[in-house]
């Protein structure tokens, strides 16, 4: 399909094993297609993640809602809310 | 063994000096205004110490301190403080340590320990039920952390050592006990100044029971669940420890860089706590007791090791630019081994780095690189050639060489791992915290870039966040227990829980001190009346421990001004202030004096800094 | 006179002193051969709206300014330098004019030596390399809070001290569109400094025909100006004085041996980082009260050049000495409803006075011991000195 | 570093200054030559000056904008004229026959033998606006003189008189050294002067 467009999404937090992706990549993370137009939530749930209110979405260091639309060579970093200390 | 109901409210005083040791009781009063821990340790040293005294002199006081939680049962409550004036920074310097020490002294039937004078000769005390013995520590004294603790720890089940780093009287020296550290402010170094290389504890003399029981077993179940329920403290805490947080906060471009130039780097993942515990197959290892086990060992380099912290990862990793997990968990064994503080070497080590970049200063560290930078350490503790100007310190150490200007540290005390232009809330609370440069003091990252709350570029509310976290913080180190339950009492609560995100993240960030002050804390201090035996009011009781942290925190900082410390001190590293970073486009600083003017005044300091009389009148502190 | 056996007295400065003083700039330049000088200026001098009226002062000449660099605050480091060297080379600037006192100077002394010597940093110098020759043309134009150190042949970047005689600026230019002071308690500072400096110069037994000659007008102005221009800072006539002042006083102190006071001051600035201004201020009483004590002799000259000639020739000879530190007492407690007047108010550690004496009886030469400098430290703590 | 974040600054022009400073000059220039014609005393003085002689008095720098993009773009008939590429600037010329002439200010093909120049636009305007007397400008260095240091007492004595002859009492008494007393200038002499030197200096020379 020609609107397709081409982004990236980097589980951390131990997402990659609930979602038991096999050989994931830290470095390369989920290299995805999804057609042109689609919001977060819908890349998230074809990659297999079940429930999203926990997690938290970084695009290039700003913090996302699942129900931000996606653009081509975005690169969506998924993680675990956590603290410090 | 005898059963104590409450706390055992008795305070061990030993003067070095003479030799002679003094027991005397914590008052009602005191109890109920500064609750324990920290602010125990803090009104014993108000009472007892001039201001202006030599922290590395006679005349400076040690004191620990556990509160009432610790040897209750409650969850986390493994903890307890130390309180002294610290080498490093000149003023009160208080930290929080889980070791089995705490546990040992308290079930020796001591509420607290102050130590001063100075012992003629290397002595180590060992502490029961009846007194202190001054035994000579002649076999130990030269000795490694590692090895002094296995030799106190045949006379007690817990111990406190200092190592070579804390005899060489090095400003960042730490007190061990387990795998646990007595860390910021050089507190080695004041045990050293006194030749007092460990302090062993019987333990085991007594037992403490909670006065209400049954309601306390009530409580204590309610706290197990919030913290087995929040995502925090049960998650990613438990998974990969503190340094959970380091993709996170890579994202969001708040971690140190290079001596603080940056916020992010691409190789950050290899350090990540992720990684670490994928590559060395991590197992709890923590404070006892400890509900949320954040602290982890695994197989470094075929040997068992603890895991360095997110703090230890992001000084001695990142912001040297050292991305070799193997290789920051060597230089965090040689600090456990000699017994120094790895945030502060860390700021140290970044000054030098950069301090060798401009020709300040000669030695073989570079960016990037792990080549002599284990050599240094071992210079540091052992004070050996340009180690004993390090050893001081990156403020003295700038003083004398020069390089003010990327010498991180606030009032002396180097920066902790978070890189406030990413969240300038953050910055507000280094710049504020009583005893320097520490992220402990208020915790408002968690606010801005963690859980998402609060737009992390502006100043807007960050005063009041700042200002409340700060007592909040205060009140926990009171109690005593981990800071970290904090995630769970704040965000399981019912209304919390209920409520929707986006409302309150729009609470948070236009209205803070209503969010703020309908979260429920009441659990803890609901705790702390259960085991006193006190009758709780339901959210008076939590006011009234809100406003114990307030007097904790103002009391600590009516102490600084004391030594001197106001405004001018109340600041950030200059390159925090003006410089941009390369990985924000928008290049942020922090915008401290904004946010100064209204935290001094709705935390009630003049527009100096100080202080007023109204305030210490209103929270009861004395004036001296 | 005096006449000493051997003396050396070097001030390089053409100071321009004025009405339209800035207006010389590019004729200065021009002597020098320059066009374009890049400004190195005081952040505090900037944000207080100076940097218009600077830049006005250039119109209709041929200068182009290579870049304003406002980045210096009150620490002059080798990374700020770097960065100027870098704009300076960048724009191919040919001279420097310092903006503002202090760290300003010191900075663009710096750059200096960077861009004339072509090097990255300092720490060849640093290890004793000399500056091989003339640098580039340096202005100054005083603004802000003076640190004392303008006129000298040294330079202080990073805590660190380079002396050289090359490093002495060719020009200073005191206008009054740029001197009034921001606050009474930066005027303080620079006039207690200036104070300490000129009381240095003229009670210490080196003095020379030349030091006491540049250091006499200095206090004769800061006896006649400093009360006023820390009351009203913004007096332009108070504030040109006391600017004439320091730079004199800076002269001839780089000329002369420091006093017990710079020297206390000093050791306890850096042990504390609070500047060395408000330390003098508090040092000298107590100094001058101990040299009243002791009925130690010096020359007359500071009665001279504090109380002017109809008070000197009206003294007793044998007076002279006491009354000239009478009034320098004076001039000094003048000051204090700006600045704190006891290291106690100032809420020093009690514990750096030990180590301040010391490091300052070492310094001295054995000039004052460090029992002499403990005692006079101990009256500082309660401000013993009293003003009559 | 950003070094863009430091721009480079072109300081501007103070063209009312300019203006006035430029007429100041025509009006002394013309009224020399005139007065040198009318008054026994300014042509004693000037006769002082060697014969083939040339003055200029001017504002520094010698070449106004040459580093400036406009004076390129401006048409060549403007800048061969020399008003732009060079600044404000006034010749005095005394020919073989000691007669004084004001020979514009174009400096192109012309040698100077005295000049005084101000400083800067500012130090002509304080002298020129009789802010300041002469030689108290001299003290205080708002012009230098290269050449002869007699001559330009010379021409400054000259002026000096003229000045009185121009200005009322009120302002030439801040311009000149000494107000002359009435022995030594009459108030006849002075007035019928000043009405000619003006008449003089705006119509034939």
């Amino acid at each position: 399909m020609a609107n397709e467009i081409a982004i990236r999404i980097k589980f951390f937090s131990g997402i990659d094993r609930e979602l038991k992706l096999e050989n994931y990549n830290h470095e390369q993370g989920l290299a995805m297609n999804v057609p042109a137009g689609k919001r977060l939530k819908w890349a998230l749930r074809t990659a297999g993640m079940p429930a999203f209110s926990n997690h938290a979405y970084f695009r290039s260091g700003e913090r996302i809602s699942t129900r931000a639309k996606l653009r081509n060579g975005d690169e969506v970093t998924c993680l675990k809310p956590s603290g410090g200390g | 063994m005898r059963e104590v109901i409450g706390s055992n409210n008795r305070i061990l005083e030993i003067d070095l000096s003479t030799k002679k040791f003094t027991v005397s009781e914590i008052n009602k009063k005191d109890r109920n205004m500064y609750l324990g821990g920290k602010g125990m340790g803090l009104k014993l040293l108000y009472d007892r110490m001039e201001p202006g005294v030599d922290p590395l002199g006679e005349d400076n006081m040690i004191a620990f301190t556990m509160g009432v939680f610790m040897g209750s049962g409650a969850p986390c409550s493994g903890r307890f403080e130390a309180v002294t004036k610290s080498p490093l920074t000149g003023i009160m310097t208080c930290s929080s340590c889980g070791g089995p020490f705490g546990m040992a002294l308290k079930t020796t039937g001591w509420d607290a320990m102050i130590i001063r004078g100075k012992a003629s000769a290397p002595v180590y005390l060992a502490i029961d039920s009846k007194g202190v013995q001054f035994k000579p520590a002649k076999g130990i004294w030269g000795k490694d952390m590692n090895q002094a603790e296995a030799a106190l720890l045949k006379e007690g089940a817990g111990a406190l050592v200092i190592g070579q780093a804390g005899e060489n009287l090095v400003r960042i020296a730490n007190i061990r006990s387990g795998h646990r550290f007595v860390g910021r402010g050089g507190m080695g170094a004041v045990l050293g100044s006194k030749n007092v290389k460990g302090i062993v504890a019987k333990g085991g003399e007594i037992k403490i029971v909670p006065a209400k029981k049954e309601k306390f077993k009530k409580i204590v179940r309610r706290f197990n669940k919030y913290i087995n329920n929040n995502p925090v403290t049960s998650g990613t805490y438990r998974s990969f420890g503190t340094n959970s947080a380091t993709i996170a906060c890579n994202t969001t471009g708040t971690i140190p860089v290079r001596n603080f130039t940056g916020g992010s780097h691409g190789e950050v993942h290899k350090i990540s706590g992720e990684t670490m515990a994928e590559r060395f197959k991590t197992k709890w290892d923590t404070c006892k007791p400890c509900t949320i086990m954040c602290g982890h060992k695994g197989t470094i380099a075929g040997e068992e090791r603890h895991i360095p912290e997110y703090e230890t990862v992001h000084l001695l990793g990142s912001n040297l630019e050292i991305f070799d997990p193997v290789a920051v968990s060597d230089f965090n064994e040689l600090c456990s081994k000699y017994g120094m503080d790895t945030i502060s070497l860390g700021g140290i080590l970044g000054w030098a780095m950069e301090a060798t970049e401009k020709g300040l200063i000669k030695t073989s560290l570079k960016f990037g690189s792990t080549e002599g930078v284990a050599d240094m350490i071992r210079d540091i503790a052992l004070c050996r050639g340009i180690g004993k100007d390090l050893a001081q310190g990156s403020r003295l150490a700038a003083k004398k060489y020069g390089g003010e200007d990327f010498a991180m540290h606030v009032k002396g005390l180097e920066l902790p791992g978070y890189e406030p232009r990413g969240a300038v809330g953050h910055g507000l609370g280094y710049a504020t915290a009583n005893r320097g440069g520490c992220h402990l003091s208020s915790y408002v990252i968690s606010i801005e870039i963690l859980f998402n709350m609060a737009n992390p570029f502006t100043p807007k509310w960050k005063h009041y966040m700042v200002k409340f976290m700060e007592n909040l913080f205060a009140a926990i180190n009171s109690l005593h227990i981990c800071q970290f339950t904090a995630y769970a009492v704040m965000f399981e609560p019912f209304l919390v829980k209920v409520s929707p995100f986006p409302l309150l993240k729009v609470l948070m960030g236009n209205m803070a001190p209503l969010a703020m002050n309908l979260m429920d804390v009441s659990l803890f201090p609901e705790t702390w009346h259960a085991i006193l035996g006190k009758h709780y009011i339901p959210y008076l009781g939590m006011l009234k421990f809100i406003k114990a942290g307030e007097r904790v925190h103002v009391l600590e900082r009516y102490m600084n001004t004391r030594e001197g410390i106001s405004k001018k001190d109340d600041t950030l590293p200059l390159r925090l202030l003006t410089e941009g970073r390369k990985c924000d486009a928008k290049e942020h600083t922090v915008p401290l004096e904004k946010m100064l003017k209204k935290y001094y005044k709705s935390r009630g300091y003049d527009e100096n800094g100080i202080p007023k009389k109204r305030l210490l009148r209103r929270l009861g502190i004395k004036i001296q | 006179m005096h006449i000493p056996d051997h003396y050396e007295f070097l001030n390089h400065s053409k100071i321009i002193s004025g009405k339209c003083a800035l207006e010389t700039i590019p004729a200065e330049l021009g002597g020098y051969d320059a066009q374009k000088p890049l400004v190195i200026a005081l952040k505090s001098v900037v944000e207080r709206g100076l940097k218009k009226k600077f830049i006005k002062t250039f119109s209709n000449s041929m200068v182009v300014l290579g870049g304003i660099y406002d980045e210096v605050r009150e620490y002059a480091g080798i990374s700020l330098a770097q960065d100027a060297a870098i704009l300076f080379k960048a724009r191919g600037c040919d001279s420097i004019i310092a903006l503002g006192c202090g760290p300003a100077v010191d900075l663009a002394k710096a750059v200096n030596v960077l861009v004339s010597e072509k090097i990255d940093n300092l720490s060849a110098h640093y290890e004793g390399a000399a500056i091989k020759g003339p640098l580039k043309p340096l202005i100054v134009v005083t603004a802000g809070r003076s640190n004392g150190r303008e006129a000298a042949n040294a330079l202080v970047v990073d805590n660190r001290e380079l002396v050289s005689d090359f490093l002495c600026p060719d020009v200073f230019i005191i206008d009054p569109r740029m001197t009034p002071g921001s606050c009474g308690e930066s005027v303080a500072e620079s006039g207690a400094t200036a104070m300490a400096q000129a009381f240095a110069v003229l009670t210490d037994r080196g003095i020379n025909p030349m030091t006491a000659a540049v250091a006499h007008p200095a206090m004769s102005y800061l006896a006649e100006y400093l009360a006023k221009g820390v009351k009203r800072p913004k007096n332009r006539q108070a504030s040109v004085a006391l600017a004439n002042a320091s730079v004199m006083a800076s002269a001839a102190y780089s000329n002369s041996r420091p006093g017990m006071a710079n020297l206390l001051a000093g050791e306890l600035a850096e042990a504390t980082g609070i500047s060395a201004g408000r330390f003098e201020r508090i040092i000298l009483p107590s100094v001058i009260a101990a040299m009243l004590k002791k009925k130690a002799w010096i020359e007359d000259d500071l009665y001279l050049a504090a109380a002017g000639i109809d008070g000197y020739a009206a003294t007793p000879a044998g007076e002279r000495t006491q009354r000239g530190l009478e009034v320098s007492l004076n001039i000094v407690g003048g000051l204090k409803k700006v600045l704190p007047v006891s290291l106690s108010e100032m809420k020093v550690q009690k514990h750096f006075l030990e180590k301040a004496a010391k490091a300052a009886a070492a310094k001295s030469g054995k000039r004052f011991t460090e029992a002499e400098c403990a005692s006079v430290l101990a009256q500082a703590w309660d401000a013993a000195g009293k003003v009559k | 570093m950003n070094i863009n974040k430091y721009p480079e600054i072109v300081p501007g022009r103070k063209f009312l200054k300019e203006f006035y400073v430029g007429i100041m000059l025509w009006v002394v220039g013309r009224a020399l030559q005139v007065a040198a014609k009318v008054d026994k005393e300014v042509k004693a003085e000037l006769a002082k000056l060697p014969n083939n002689f040339t003055l200029r008095m001017m504002v520094a720098p010698e070449k106004a904008f040459p580093l400036f993009f406009y004076a390129k773009l401006l048409p060549s008939f403007v800048t061969d004229i020399g008003l732009l590429p060079y600044g404000i600037q006034m010749f005095l010329h005394k020919d073989k026959e000691g007669n004084i002439k004001y020979i514009g200010a174009d400096p192109k093909g012309k040698k100077a033998d005295l000049s005084v120049i101000f400083t800067s636009i500012e130090a002509a305007w304080l002298v020129l606006s009789f802010q300041e007397s002469t030689a108290t400008a001299y003290m205080h260095g708002r012009f230098v003189v290269e050449g002869d240091l007699p001559h330009s007492l010379t021409f400054v004595r000259a002026l000096d008189i003229v000045e009185v002859f121009l200005l009322p009492k009120i302002i030439s008494g801040l311009a000149v050294k000494r107000y002359p007393k009435w022995s030594e200038m009459s108030l006849m002499r002075k007035f019928w002067k000043r009405i000619v030197i003006y008449i003089r200096a705006f119509t034939i020379g």
